[in-house]
């Protein structure tokens, strides 16, 4: 096993093939399994996406944003006004949703941005109670209050409604696979090294040239659009959202997802949701036991693991300058 | 020689709740000298050194770099003006490949932002190469390209020191600014690390080089300007510095007293 | 008038749960710059054992003893059992864990949490448990039109008193100085010959315990516990900590008190359901000006 | 997979053949909170409906086939009502009773239509549940207007109330009463006759509710009406009367989701005594009155004890026996049939909480609603103006 991972790691083509399977794989599964596991394939997605949005903040640049909830019911709750007051279909809300929260994530962390570690870690906790508080007291009679929003219309293009679970696993899919692929160039890129170099050492990181303060915003901006997309989907798929849906609880496996995984790395991230999302699926005979079980996994992941379960490993370039060159 | 200023403190004081660690600074530097900043430990080098690197806004006095206000302007900003710091207690970026601390100095020399770097436009893969193409001859002048795709915290301290060093001058400075380069190299580092220094003007590099070990900087610093308690109380080229009465009296004299 | 002291009481009261449990916060952040997020569920736990211990012992204990006596006893059984799941929990979950670094251990820290809630829900089932009637003493202080109950000022004089006796250990004698040499500079102070396990056991031992009291106040107070009110309890503790600087021991004491007023307040004038939007966002204003907190020392990074 | 399913199929009708069943069973899903907040009602729901479908078992099934309960947990979360639903419907479950909760019951009701599943809710009150058009989704229990309805136009005047306080937790259910009680309200309102001297939401799951009773006291209501669960329902109770409120002279009214024997388990007899709430008929006061309730209150004590005094596990156990007669009327195990019959609003049977029917949206037609009244011993009585009437001190 080990060898076939570092074969993996080291062979651009086998990786290619395994990254190719894997791909194949993904497209006949729902022809094989049934509606229900679809469906929790679905949410693997869709909390992958949360994973990967919440990597950028916490995994790229090391903010601790225990608030990531309120971005994702952002989200959904942009879709659900939009589509339900002004019927504008919720595929073309993706993007709406998406900048939407995005200017909302700029909006409301350009004030606290400058908060170190912990503090800025309450201030989020803070934000996401705030934000789920409002929806509940229903501002203005725009969020419906404890009740929430419903009858959202299925996502539609041209004829074809998305509508069945396999077609919902589509849907979320090629966007977790889009946004991984386009989050894996941003790693191996001026914008992804300088994240790191803050995540490392901020000072240091200013001092070699990174705006922080820019760099950081671009991070929460970015991954509050990919929060906000997972929101729309969530709204999409349930037809319905409540304020119950985005709890500190939700923060906090997000949140975990991306430690479990491994900070900053993408493949981790899915790792990191499987567990969160099939756990509870995966025990359920167990029933009242399995939140206690997974208490305990969690604990026994960062003994054994506590880089997570698939960290992320340095790029190795390939010189520009010639191999002989360090001789000379 | 040029004689033209690169850098000029003048008047600059910095408090800390009332403690006045720089008082009513005046310095200046020459381009491409090395020009050294020395005093007893708690003199004060340190602070104005964060001054001139931005971290620290004075609360009087100005700060010009080739002419130009600087005072207060953020770091990142005097990186992309030619001003380049290494720290007294060593800062890389420990859990990044050597390559990747050293690229990070060309980073205020890039321009691509989220959407080409995604794409990877023509424009953004040049970019990328010449980031590397110049962090990798800065690897090969400091003699660490072999630890290249190794992780900093690998390495061994004077390497790490040394790296940090590259990683500086990857950034194309004017002005070098060194914390105390020395701190906690044996012999023969030191000397390595000082005779490339030496070699930086050269380059067209200026350093500013901040020591408290006197002997470090007599052999290798043009000028030398000497600071205690905050303030200045000698400047001038080694041979003035070493028989300047004061000089002597507030090293001796501290080093009694601390004996 | 008399409105405005009911609810500055209610406030006080609150405010010194908060105080107790944000105590315990505070010790561990301060030593271990580590957020216990379990911190809360202990809380929770000690509240249950309380509440066990007296159905099964409180008629023997009343007769022997009184109310008052029984109450103490409950109050020390729940201290003693919950600080030694408190030290059995940095046992196996944090020390192994630690060392690996900060973000570990937190994802550590919610993995307890999650457990022991659910061990609660497993032991004592899902539904409420109630403090019995005969369990609470009763009675009040009439003054003019202001009632006093006198569980509520009980409750008022041993949280001064323990804090006190807190603050004393900490601030005055030699071992609060090793505590507190720890919390700025662990490196030195085990240079200094301070033993850091010592250290690490107190605050785990003596968080955990305040902790467990202040579940059992809450139980008597309100009579109703259950098994989730460990989150929310410990999320409003974690903000009345920051509120006073986190890892700073009055400080704690501080926002705690400082976090039941407000909420006391804006509840009583403003708006019930709005209070908590407008405690955190208090809060939110509070960290941007004062990026450390109320009480916190600005610490100048060093460079 | 398919081959699967099928092996799957055939040990299971191998393990029937075995216990010698003449007939292979009629699937009926059971989706409850097993877990989480709800825990409690999910347990009572689920023992009740496991009743009713060993009473109709021990009669000989439905159609001459026996009724087997497929159990699914959804935790009390939306997202967990979504998967417990897929997975009910992927086991091929044709008819559902569930859910508790109209957030959770909202998304797994879509799903339930998708498949053309017919499920009936036991505790889902929310008005606009049965307003989204389905033609699979029916409940056993009222709505929030019709709760709300009986205590603006029935209770209000019983105690010639003219300064109302209405206080809920803002939750969907609470909110929904709150809401609609307000609407039923308005003409008195308008005509002058009674006033609204408080409205507003306490937080649920806190447990110091002092602030907001100090201002309903400030307020000087006769009557108060909140609308919540029974936990923050205690505590407020608990709280007034240390607090000196007197409950005959504030007239204190719960909705129907805070069952008083749990509200005096948690707050004392001395608290509550003197406390009313509105509520749907509970088994215990209607046993006389239907025999379909004397049995299942005699087969429940005999099984598990004491019967539980929620309205929502007794609905859950009327829905069983909504499909069970629908499922005998139409002839046979067709959902879609089924749905038709509910839908033509005729009455299909009499249940444990009376005449089964219910109108084209899916709502049950006539829930009769009761005031009932915690006594001095702290036991539930229904409300009787001649005896409780006298301790109002209201009427001249």
């Amino acid at each position: 096993m080990r060898e076939i991972i570092a074969g993996l790691r080291n062979d651009p083509r086998a990786r290619r093939i395994a990254v190719g399977i894997a791909l194949a794989l993904m497209v006949a599964f729902p022809f094989f399994a049934s509606a229900y596991w679809v469906d929790v394939a679905f949410y693997l997605g869709l909390y992958t996406l949360l994973g990967l949005s919440l990597n950028v903040i916490l995994g790229e640049v090391g903010l601790f944003n225990l608030g990531h909830a309120a971005f994702w019911a952002f989200g959904a709750y942009t879709t659900a006004i939009l589509n339900t007051r002004f019927d504008i279909p919720t595929l073309a809300l993706i993007p709406i949703s998406a900048l939407a929260t995005a200017g909302f994530a700029w909006l409301v962390t350009s004030p606290i941005i400058h908060l170190r570690g912990d503090y800025l870690c309450i201030v989020t906790i803070a934000l996401g109670e705030i934000v789920r508080l409002a929806l509940n007291n229903d501002p203005g009679g725009i969020t419906g209050g404890p009740n929430g929003i419903f009858g959202i219309d299925r996502p539609r293009i041209g004829g074809l409604v998305i509508n069945t679970p396999t077609e919902f696993y589509f849907l979320v899919w090629i966007i977790v696979v889009i946004c991984a692929w386009a989050l894996l160039r941003l790693q191996n890129s001026r914008i992804g090294r300088a994240w790191n170099y803050i995540r490392e050492d901020e000072l240091a990181a200013e001092c070699m040239g990174v705006d922080v303060r820019a760099f950081k915003l671009l991070a929460f901006t970015l991954g509050a659009a990919l929060a906000g997309v997972a929101g729309n989907l969530y709204a999409a798929k349930m037809m319905v959202v409540s304020p119950e849906s985005f709890t500190f609880m939700e923060s906090c496996l997000v949140f975990m997802i991306v430690l479990l995984g491994g900070m900053g790395s993408v493949p981790g991230t899915l790792l990191g949701a499987l567990v969160v999302s099939l756990f509870p699926e995966l025990f359920r005979p167990l029933a009242r036991y399995r939140m206690l079980i997974f208490g305990i996994a969690l604990v026994a992941v960062m003994y054994f693991k506590p880089a997570g379960m698939w960290p992320r490993r340095r790029a190795t370039f390939r010189s520009v300058i010639g191999r002989e060159a360090g001789k000379a | 020689m040029n004689d033209a200023a690169i850098l000029e403190v003048k008047g600059v004081t910095k408090r800390f709740k009332g403690l006045v660690a720089v008082n009513k600074f005046d310095m200046l530097i020459r381009e491409r000298t090395i020009h050294s900043l020395i005093g007893p430990n708690g003199a004060g080098k340190t602070t104005l050194f964060n001054v001139i690197s931005g971290i620290y806004r004075p609360e009087e006095g100005k700060v010009i770099f080739l002419g130009e206000d600087i005072t207060g302007r953020k770091p990142h900003v005097l990186v992309a003006k030619g001003i380049a710091r290494t720290f007294q207690n060593l800062r890389i970026f420990p859990n990044l490949t050597c390559l990747e601390n050293v690229m990070s100095g060309q980073h205020c020399r890039g321009r691509c932002g989220t959407w080409s770097s995604i794409f990877r436009t023509p424009r953004q893969r040049a970019e990328e190469r010449r980031i590397q193409e110049v962090a990798e001859r800065w690897l090969e002048r400091t003699g660490l390209w072999e630890f290249r795709n190794e992780l900093a915290k690998n390495l061994p301290f004077g390497l790490r020191k040394m790296l940090e060093l590259a990683r500086a001058l990857a950034t194309e400075p004017k002005l070098l600014l060194l914390d105390e380069p020395t701190t906690g190299l044996n012999d023969k580092e030191k000397e390595d690390i000082m005779e490339f220094i030496g070699g930086l003007p050269e380059m067209g590099i200026t350093v500013l080089l901040v020591e408290h070990n006197m002997n470090v900087v007599m052999g290798i610093s043009e000028r030398i300007t000497v600071m205690d308690m905050g303030e200045k109380i000698a400047e001038g080229t080694p041979e003035e510095i070493y028989n300047d009465p004061r000089v002597i009296e507030a090293y001796l004299g501290r080093e009694e007293a601390v004996a | 008038m008399v409105t405005f002291v009911q609810q500055f009481l209610n406030g006080l009261t609150i405010g010194s749960f908060y105080a107790f449990i944000a105590l315990g916060y505070s010790l561990v952040y301060a030593i271990m710059k580590l957020i216990n997020f379990a911190h809360g569920d202990l809380f929770a736990l000690g509240s249950y054992v309380a509440y066990s211990f007296l159905v099964w012992a409180s008629a023997a204990l009343t007769a022997a003893l009184g109310l008052w006596g029984a109450l103490a006893v409950a109050m020390v059984v729940a201290g003693v059992s919950v600080a030694i799941a408190g030290l059995l929990m940095e046992r196996v979950a944090y020390r192994p864990i630690y060392p690996a670094g900060r973000l570990p251990a937190v994802v550590s820290a919610l993995g307890v949490s999650i457990f022991i809630e659910n061990f609660i829900m497993l032991v004592w089932g899902p539904r409420y448990q109630a403090y019995r009637s005969e369990f609470v003493p009763v009675g009040y202080f009439q003054i003019g039109e202001l009632r006093i109950s006198i569980l509520q000022v009980v409750i008022l004089i041993s949280a001064v008193i323990l804090l006190g006796f807190l603050y004393w250990l900490i601030e005055k004698t030699t071992f609060g100085a090793a505590v507190r040499a720890t919390a700025q500079d662990r490196a030195t102070a085990a240079l200094m010959g301070i033993d850091f396990r010592k250290v690490i056991r107190f605050v785990f031992t003596v968080g955990p315990a305040l902790g467990a009291i202040a579940g059992v106040m809450v139980g008597l107070y309100y009579r109703q516990i259950s098994f989730s009110m460990g989150w929310i309890y410990g999320l409003k503790a974690f903000v009345a900590t920051i509120l006073g600087g986190i890892g700073n021991i009055p400080g704690a004491m501080v926002g705690g008190i400082l976090l039941g007023l407000l909420e006391a307040m804006f509840a009583g004038y403003v708006s019930a359901a709005w209070k908590d939007v407008i405690v955190f966002a208090v809060l939110m204003l509070i960290l941007i000006f004062r990026p450390t907190g109320l009480l916190g020392e600005k610490v100048a990074e060093k460079v | 997979m398919r081959g699967w399913k099928a092996l799957c199929g055939v040990v299971t009708l191998a393990v029937f053949g075995l216990l010698a069943m003449a007939e292979e069973p009629i699937l009926i899903g059971f989706q409850g909170p097993l877990t989480g907040p709800w825990a409690v009602e999910g347990d009572w729901a689920l023992k009740s409906v496991q009743i009713v479908v060993d009473l109709i078992n021990q009669r000989g099934g439905v159609l001459g086939r026996p009724l087997k309960l497929v159990v699914e947990d959804d935790s009390g979360t939306p997202r967990g009502g979504v998967m417990a639903a897929q997975r009910l419907v992927t086991a091929g479950v044709k008819f559902v009773v569930g859910t508790y909760g109209s957030s959770i019951c909202m998304p797994s009701s879509d799903i339930y239509e998708e498949a053309g599943v017919l499920v009936i809710s036991y505790g889902c009150t929310a008005v606009n549940l049965t307003a989204r058009g389905l033609k699979y989704y029916f409940r056993t229990s009222g709505r929030d207007d019709s709760q709300a309805r009986f205590f603006a136009e029935y209770v209000v005047p019983l105690f010639g109330a003219k300064r109302i306080a209405i206080m809920h937790d803002n939750t969907t259910y609470a909110k929904g009463v709150a809401e609609e009680t307000l609407k039923y309200l308005k003409p008195a309102i308008d005509a002058g006759d009674v006033e609204i001297v408080y409205y507003d939401a306490i937080v649920p799951g806190e447990r110091d509710y002092t602030p907001a009773l100090t201002a309903l006291r400030d307020a000087d209501p006769d009557i108060w009406y909140y609308t919540g669960y029974y936990p923050e329902w205690a505590l407020l109770l608990r709280q007034g009367k240390d607090m000196g409120l007197d409950w005959k002279v504030v007239r204190a009214v719960g909705s129907n989701a805070c069952p008083i024997s749990e509200t005096v388990r948690i707050a004392g007899v001395d608290a509550v005594a003197g406390a009313m709430i509105t509520q749907e008929p509970l088994p215990a006061f209607i046993k006389d009155k239907y025999p379909k309730a004397k049995e299942f209150v005699e087969a429940y004590e005999a099984k598990y004890g004491e019967i539980h005094d929620s309205p929502w596990a007794t609905y859950a156990a009327d829905a069983v026996y909504t499909i069970a007669f629908a499922i005998e009327k139409v002839g046979k195990v067709d959902p879609k049939a089924v749905a038709d019959l509910l839908h033509s609003g005729q009455v299909i049977g009499e249940g444990i909480t009376g005449e089964l029917a219910f109108t084209p949206e899916g709502d049950r037609i006539g829930v009769p609603y009761s005031l009932l009244i915690c006594n001095e011993k702290g036991e539930t009585e229904l409300f009787n103006p001649e005896i409780h009437g006298k301790l109002v001190g209201l009427e001249e």
